[in-house]
């Protein structure tokens, strides 16, 4: 069924041929690696959302007094006060602001958050890149360390050190905190640079003649980071929920420093008078761990290499 | 098979025996000790015979090795300090019971539930139950279990009084603490099970089995759930220890006559022969569990099985 | 063959990997050839065949078992400080999968200059123009140079990878099965840019692949391994023309011809059963459960490689 | 022969946030009863996309057929029916074979439960009486003492053995057609070839009509009575092996044989197409082949060029065959020759 149109002019029959580049010309736009994740963060709605409320709670807990002026240790003679224009989160049982003392409590609990999960993943990530580059018996022994350290109960390793210290400031808090809390990450980054030290980009390196150091920097770190990142903002959540239970349970952090933990501990004797003294550190508690997991999926989804189209 | 079981069953001794050590050492580093909270008026001589009785004047190696003559010969950890003639062991046996009941139940209620959800949610991707479910599983991650109790208790024996406040004994009671327990691990296992299954999914040999003309649902019995399931349970190990870490707030809402409460009044009068067995029993638990997992995954898994019979 | 001037020799290389229980694989079990300066040598077989670990050897990547690797004579275990950085300007690799070959996350000027950056001190704008210069060699133009990986077909990143390796104008390439993941019309843009810079460069080639057909193509001297040893080595015309070792007949039968007459199926040899497990294999020749001309000598003892008059060598008891 | 599948307009394309993948642009083609059908093609060219919209098997992807495509096999309408007589239709009168054998056994199930399960499912049979049939499935395609392999697992069998349990599985139930998706092409070269004996005894056998997704003409040469060559999401030439390998018309089919090293061209450089295919997420207007073909004429750019009978089966999609288009010979290492 030769169905030609026989009427199409001769010209349209010159064979052109074609030019090589023309196949080769590059189709999709041009992005850097970060713009291209930064671009797929951006169109997460849910991602961005969490990131302004983390940056809201931030700007809270730093400027909080300033707002409101109360300063939060004056004790005043309205005690126990319902939430009113007055004082936004009503007065504790000595009268004083809770708007401030929550944002005070705040700075505390972030501060454990961010500072014990940025000490933990460093620990972790050195000690897990070490194990994984160096491998064979010291790889197998530091693993089994691991092993049994990450067999012991978490928090109740928490409770003892937290009783060690005795002081119970932050500092001892935190190194409470910071003693345990590194083997998953560890075991994390090793599987991570396992994979980095067998691919081929490495051994290509290796046979060019690049130094070790120049391999582990120029390679190993920029391809663990997002790994690292994202473990990162799974981890502080973690911290502030560890402190909270740890004031909870009468062990955190004592007067005259307070953290959202103490706050709840404290509202909850008279919880069934009074819900708002615990309502209000509970609810910024909840906040915070919820807008980082949030945000620690979309960074997730957006530095996976393997979802790039 | 079960030489792979005898030797995770002796690891866990060892775990336990270097746990014990640790606890032993780290109690006698901390400033203070039991007397000092109770005895600041007894004149010097009772307390040096007091000191005497529990052998806390003696170097510290010394004391652990009475301790551990103590656990292998009469199987007693020593007597409470602070509740003078109360041995350790009886208190464990008798209290131990109530945590574990609720803390076990928690974690089974929360992996079933949370296995199902998440796969539902997985199957429903970016549908409505999949991000209603997504919300729930991010507040049960958010939201701390003792806020939870707390709350849970003021609605539902206050406003509503469905169950009683505190106490125990009648089934009612340990209604609410599971749910408040329970709720933390099922919004893990949503969150893992439904990205484990939204791997599977994708495998060749789910398309292969849709191609022989299984229907959807015996596609997810027979293939999907047994190759998701191996993920979770992993990480179901580690989640006892953090349900159990719940319960000595639970207990205190609720008061209920557990071992988690106790292990706070022990820990706050430096009770250091009642902080160790409830240590020991907790670690025990926790690695009790991890063993159970082990095993689990054998049973589950032909490839590691195999490997171990080689 | 003294006549040839050798580049590289490998005398007897073992590499065995303990493997669980106590068991060992053996990889590459005593493997002896020697490959000339400028020339190409083809290295077949099998996956599990250990071509490829064969390949790591030779650029000192794995440290052998037993035996030794010469580079210019000279064992590469024993290189001093100085020769070692010699050795690695001069001896380079090539990586089957172009998708795990290049760093994501480098552009590809960085990723070409980081070799350039170890052996020659060029200032910014010789190393530029030195990178164009690679690019258009392999047949790119000069935009590619800011690019990521992720931005570029599987071919295009296999030449990045050619213009990596030239980048530090070595005298030997290992290719480590360059074709294998690209199409048919890809594999032959790659075929070419090796054959045209090894013209306009003299340098030599470990090919390795188990593509029979590309392998006739590119190469002069041709090695078939099976199961970690060396069963035949001859000229690349010599062994296709009349190969002896019954599985390099087998071997070189099973290729498929892209010629409907050729009733390719009645004329080749059946080969039964599966290559067998390296973990603890069997004394005497590997390949007697299979052969079908395997004798009771077979079984006992594992045959030598024999030279057959022209250069021809085969490890066979019946030939 | 009887006409067993039909395809007519077959359109199929991906929805990505980036926009919609046109994988197949409109393909129409028959398979006869107990015929061999090869899809040829580089990867990207919408032949395993083909193989798998004729079982309907993209509902959890987003791939979707799109309307007005139509599938007819053995009489009855693919594209109406219902989910459960698609369960139905699946497994029994289509078996599917996949490339990585590593991959499509589900490793936690014994060989047997899986061959088996297609028995039950279909054919009502309890696990016990399917394990017993499985054997024998697996002794038709030639699996040493299968009564043992049974019981084991899919990680204890090598790649060869576990395609043969792949296609004892397609084969349970007996299906009129298998659809095999590049079957050998993770298999080394000696297993290939005992892959594709078994296969071509099976289908004098038991007569079932084959269709062999492959980028390699070689496999195709004296397995497949007739060659479709995709580019691009559409089929560019069609004809019988010995049309397709000895008078193809079509520059692409052209480069593809061409690419083949033969003994005769050692040592000198290989005909190579250069550049890359065409992205699928963009239209393409005219000719898909047009970017890269060196006989390209303006009208190549402008219109898709109609597809022309060359033979009673030989058909090809190019603006080579009109009357006003200069003649040109096949090149010489295809054995030359006029276009007809």
């Amino acid at each position: 069924m030769n169905t030609f149109d026989l009427n199409l002019s001769d010209d349209l029959f010159t064979i052109e041929g074609c030019n090589a580049d023309e196949g080769e010309k590059l189709l999709r736009p041009h992005t850097t690696f970060l713009k291209d994740a930064w671009r797929r963060l951006r169109n997460n709605k849910i991602a961005i959302a969490a990131m302004c409320l983390l940056i809201l709670i931030a700007l809270y807990t730093l400027f909080g007094t300033m707002i409101c002026g109360y300063d939060p240790t004056k004790m005043s003679k309205e005690m126990n006060q319902a939430p009113s224009l007055k004082h936004w989160f009503g007065t504790d049982k000595l009268g004083r602001d809770l708007f401030a003392r929550v944002s005070i409590g705040g700075r505390v609990s972030m501060l454990i958050g961010v500072v014990g999960a940025l000490i933990t993943t460093l620990f972790g990530s050195i000690y897990g890149s070490v194990s994984a580059f160096i491998g064979g018996k010291v790889d197998a022994i530091m693993m089994r360390f691991v092993e049994i350290i990450s067999s012991i109960p978490y928090l109740i390793v928490v409770i003892m050190l937290s009783l060690m210290m005795n002081d119970s400031g932050v500092k001892s808090i935190l190194l409470a905190l910071c003693i345990v809390g590194w083997c998953q990450t560890a075991r994390l980054v090793r599987g991570q640079v396992l994979q980095l030290v067998n691919s081929d980009y490495v051994t290509a390196a290796r046979t060019l003649g690049v130094s070790n150091w120049k391999i582990i920097l120029r390679h190993m770190i920029p391809n663990t980071m997002s790994v690292i990142i994202v473990n990162l903002t799974f981890r502080i959540p973690n911290y502030i929920f560890s402190e909270a239970f740890l004031s909870y349970v009468g062990l955190g952090i004592s007067s005259p420093d307070t953290s959202w933990g103490s706050l709840a501990s404290a509202g909850k004797e008279n919880m069934f008078f009074h819900p708002y003294q615990l309502f209000f550190p509970a609810l910024m508690i909840a906040l915070t761990m919820l807008s980082f997991t949030l945000f620690g999926d979309g960074l997730r989804d957006a530095l996976d290499p393997k979802l790039r189209r | 098979m079960l030489k792979y079981i005898l030797k995770r069953i002796l690891y866990m001794f060892f775990v336990l025996l270097i746990v014990t050590t640790i606890t032993f050492f780290l109690m006698h580093f901390i400033p203070g000790d039991p007397l000092t909270a109770m005895v600041q008026k007894l004149p010097e001589q009772t307390k040096i015979n007091y000191y005497a009785k529990y052998g806390l004047d003696k170097p510290v190696y010394i004391q652990y090795l009475v301790f551990l003559k103590g656990i292998f010969t009469q199987g007693t950890l020593g007597e409470s300090i602070r509740f003078p003639g109360r041995n350790v062991m009886d208190v464990l046996q008798k209290y131990s019971g109530f945590s574990s009941e609720i803390g076990l139940v928690a974690v089974a209620i929360g992996f079933v539930i949370g296995v199902i959800l998440g796969t539902l949610a997985a199957l429903k991707q970016n549908k409505l139950p999949d991000r209603v479910l997504g919300v729930i599983a991010i507040l049960g991650i958010s939201v701390p279990v003792y806020i939870l109790g707390t709350v849970f208790q003021y609605l539902f024996t206050v406003k509503w009084p469905l169950f009683p406040t505190l106490g125990w004994g009648t089934p009612a009671h340990k209604v609410l603490p599971i749910l408040c327990m329970s709720f933390a691990p099922l919004a893990t296992y949503t969150r893992y099970m439904r990205s484990s299954v939204l791997d599977v999914i994708n495998q060749d040999y789910i398309t292969m089995a849709e191609a022989k003309g299984l229907s959807f649902s015996q596609v997810v019995r027979h293939h999907v759930l047994r190759n998701s399931i191996l993920p979770s349970l992993t990480i179901l190990g580690p989640n006892v220890a953090d349900v159990f870490t719940g319960s000595f707030v639970i207990e205190s809402i609720f008061s209920i006559p557990g071992l988690g409460s106790y292990y706070i009044t022990a820990v706050n009068d430096r009770d250091f022969p009642m902080i160790i067995g409830c240590a020991m029993f907790y670690t025990a638990i926790y690695v009790l569990s991890l063993l159970v997992v082990d095993i689990l995954y054998v049973i589950i898994d032909p490839r590691i099985r195999l490997a171990q019979d080689k | 063959m003294p006549e040839r001037d050798t580049l590289v020799s490998v005398e007897h290389l073992k590499q065995y990997f303990p493997v669980s229980h106590g068991r060992i694989l053996k990889a590459v079990d005593d493997v002896t050839f020697s490959i000339a300066r400028g020339e190409t040598f083809g290295l077949v077989g099998e996956s599990g065949c250990g071509k490829s670990t064969t390949g790591r050897a030779i650029l000192g990547i794995h440290r052998p078992t037993w035996g030794r690797v010469c580079y210019d004579g000279k064992d590469i275990s024993r290189f001093t400080r100085a020769e070692k950085m010699q050795f690695h300007k001069k001896a380079q690799m090539i990586f089957q999968d172009p998708y795990a070959c290049l760093d994501p996350r480098m552009t590809i000027s960085s990723i070409i200059r980081e070799g350039m950056d170890v052996h020659f001190s060029y200032s910014r704008q010789e190393a530029n123009d030195k990178i164009n210069q690679l690019l258009a060699q392999v047949g790119l133009t000069e935009d590619y140079a800011s690019r990521f990986p992720h931005e570029l077909s599987g071919g295009q990143r296999q030449r990045i990878g050619i213009a990596r390796a030239l980048a530090v104008e070595p005298e030997f390439i290992v290719c480590d099965e360059p074709i294998a993941a690209l199409d048919v019309s890809i594999q032959a843009q790659v075929i070419n840019l090796l054959l045209k810079v090894q013209q306009e460069r003299k340098h030599g080639y470990l090919f390795i692949s188990h593509d029979l057909s590309m392998v006739r193509h590119i190469s002069q001297h041709v090695g078939v391994m099976y199961l970690g040893s060396m069963v035949e080595m001859a000229p690349s015309e010599e062994i296709y023309a009349h190969p002896l070792h019954p599985y390099t007949k087998a071997l070189f039968s099973a290729i498929p011809t892209p010629d409907p007459d050729a009733n390719w199926a009645s004329t080749r040899i059946k080969l039964s059963g599966e290559v067998p497990s390296p973990i603890n294999t069997p004394p005497g020749c590997k390949f007697c459960q299979r052969c079908p001309y395997a004798t009771a000598a077979c079984h006992e003892s594992a045959p030598e490689l024999r030279d057959m008059g022209t250069g021809h060598e085969v490890a066979c008891h019946i030939i | 022969m009887e006409r067993l599948l039909e395809v007519k307009g077959l359109h199929v394309s991906f929805h990505t946030y980036a926009g919609d993948i046109k994988a197949v642009r409109g393909i129409t083609f028959g398979v006869e009863k107990g015929e061999t059908l090869a899809l040829v093609g580089e990867s990207g060219c919408g032949k395993s996309v083909t193989a798998k919209a004729l079982m309907r098997l993209f509902d959890r992807t987003s791939g979707e057929i799109l309307p007005g495509s139509e599938i007819t096999f053995d009489g009855t309408d693919v594209m109406k029916l219902t989910k459960k007589e698609l369960h139905a239709f699946r497994g029994a009168q289509i078996g599917m074979i996949f490339q990585d054998p590593m991959t499509s056994l589900d490793p936690t199930m014994t060989i047997g439960r899986q061959v088996g399960e297609c028995l039950v499912i279909h054919q009502g049979l309890s696990m016990k009486e399917a394990q017993r049939q499985a054997i024998e499935l697996l002794r038709m395609v030639d699996i040493p003492h299968p009564e043992e392999r049974v019981k084991s697992y899919p990680h204890q069998l090598s790649g060869g053995m576990r395609q043969r349990v792949v296609i004892a599985t397609a084969l349970a139930c007996n299906p009129k057609l298998i659809i095999a998706d590049e079957p050998t092409t993770a298999l080394d070269v000696t297993i290939q070839a005992q892959v594709l004996d078994l296969l071509r005894d099976l289908k004098q056998r038991l007569g079932t009509a084959i269709i062999l997704v492959t980028h390699d003409l070689g496999i195709v040469a004296d397995f497949s009575d007739r060659i479709q060559v995709m580019y691009a999401g559409q089929i560019v030439e069609r004809g019988t092996t010995h049309e397709i390998f000895k008078e193809c018309m079509h520059p692409y089919t052209w480069a593809l044989l061409r690419s083949i090293p033969r003994d005769s061209q050692k040592g000198t450089t290989l005909y190579s197409l250069n550049g890359t295919p065409p992205d699928l997420l963009l239209p393409i207007t005219g000719c898909p082949f047009a970017s890269r073909c060196e006989y390209c004429m303006p009208i190549c750019r402008q219109q898709l060029p109609p597809e022309t009978d060359l033979s009673q089966t030989h058909r090809i999609c190019c603006w080579l065959q009109h009357p006003k288009a200069p003649k040109v010979a096949r090149p010489a290492e295809l054995g030359g020759g006029m276009n007809a």
